[in-house]
């Protein structure tokens, strides 16, 4: 199957490097442009989750893209990002609708939201050694 | 470092003021977004429209600080809207709901009519 | 230092995958735009070259992304594209001018050339374990 | 797989026809090409245009192929020129030297008359 690895520094805009590569293996496998641009949304969601909320001691993320289907025929880009910071519980992170958000002092949970609703699958798994969101766009 | 984002301001209209933007919304570049928008807003600017044409990623921090401008405006009396939206920073902003309070047009034309009327 | 790491299978067009990210970090950096575009093309020339003449068992290329100077004053981007593959004698790899180029039978040998005259610096390491090229372009 | 590079072709001129490129110019990308280029060559055409406007990234097994046609063109006589280089793809032609069989212009209006004069 078709890999490519990147580990990033945890470094404000490093997650535009991480976009770009998402675009670039969505022209390989000839997903729509608009589709590029959803999977690198999330990817950029993603990347400053880690970057932000993981606290992981080696100050990097891994991210590995994935093609689905065969070389001849793919038929989708799994992208599995990683760290290897605290964790968190995803179940516990109860979606907050907008009303509540414009009513709360900090405007912020949006993230995992976007990843949802941008791409077409999404797992996240996560525990004290680290957290791995894997997420899938099919052509 | 640079990739940092770029607003132009339009306010030499009747009613409304244009913000451009060009680049990433991200922290900064929300921040800069509402730094502007509060100078506009203070000189008596109550009806804005971001036109985003030249901006292809959003992140969620960025969008939680063009939620905080949306806030202030409705507590004004005020209108923000946007237009020129990417496809996906559309269906990111349905995502957070931010439709229900700001108005969302395809080009700078059919806003601005739909504003100042 | 900042670091960004990639690894790309040795398939077609895979070189846009790294070109890209080198424009990412070029624009991270704030390399000019004309800079940025020189990087990518000698960036795609050396991954082809890793892909059609390494012969490398892992069919995998491996390339770090290194901003030269400090996090505040990036001053350059450093480019390593590693292959473990059989290795060449760069020494021996004589500059062809165009018209021998012209009158040769097969119309190649441009790549290490275009690599040279697009960076700013290139270093070439080869052995039998494998080819190590490293590009420096400055701002 | 896509990034195909894709042509245009316009040979409703008077006595030249110009190549549009659209995309990356690698190993498939010359030889498509190349098979044009021979194409119109075949119907008689002598004198051939390849404006690059829409091409940012060349390859050095492209520019091989395209040294071929180069090279059929002067067998027969005739003209092939390039114009709407980026710089960085001006620059590699330079250090390959193709420059000195070929035309090399800014845009496709000086192009076409002194290709035609
Ligand atoms: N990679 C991660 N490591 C640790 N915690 C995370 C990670 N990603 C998300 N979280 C947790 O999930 C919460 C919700 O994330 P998100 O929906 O992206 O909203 P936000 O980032 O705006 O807080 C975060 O506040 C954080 O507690
Ligand atoms: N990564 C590599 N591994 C093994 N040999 C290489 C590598 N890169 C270059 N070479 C050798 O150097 C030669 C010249 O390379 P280059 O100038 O790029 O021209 P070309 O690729 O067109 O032959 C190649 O033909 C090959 O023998």
């Amino acid at each position: 199957m078709q890999q490519v690895r990147l580990t990033l520094p945890m470094i404000p805009n490093m997650e535009l490097t991480a976009s770009k590569t998402a675009c670039a293996m969505g022209e390989q496998i000839g997903l729509s442009p608009d589709k590029i641009d959803e999977v690198q949304m999330a990817v950029v969601e993603a990347c400053i989750n880690a970057f932000e909320h993981s606290g992981a001691a080696d100050r990097e993320v891994r991210i590995l893209f994935q093609v689905l289907g065969s070389t001849d025929e793919p038929n989708g880009l799994e992208i599995i990002i990683q760290d290897g910071g605290g964790g968190f519980s995803p179940d516990k992170i109860r979606p907050r609708d907008t009303e509540e958000i414009l009513n709360a002092p900090r405007k912020r949970g949006h993230g995992l939201r976007i990843i949802d609703g941008l791409m077409d699958e999404v797992e996240i798994r996560s525990d004290s050694e680290g957290t791995t969101v894997v997420m899938r766009k099919m052509r | 470092m640079t990739e940092s984002l770029k607003l132009t301001v339009d306010d030499q209209r009747d009613g409304l003021s244009v913000i451009y933007t060009d680049g990433y919304i991200n922290n900064q570049g929300g921040e800069e977004i509402a730094r502007v928008a509060y100078e506009l807003i203070e000189k008596g600017q109550k009806c804005l429209l971001l036109n985003l044409a030249g901006t292809k990623i959003v992140n969620s921090i960025g969008i939680s600080i063009l939620i905080e401008i949306i806030e202030k405006m409705l507590e004004i009396d005020g209108k923000l809207a946007f237009c020129r939206l990417t496809p996906t920073i559309e269906k990111t902003f349905h995502i957070m709901g931010l439709a229900q309070y700001a108005g969302i047009y395809s080009d700078e034309e059919t806003a601005v009519t739909s504003m100042t009327s």
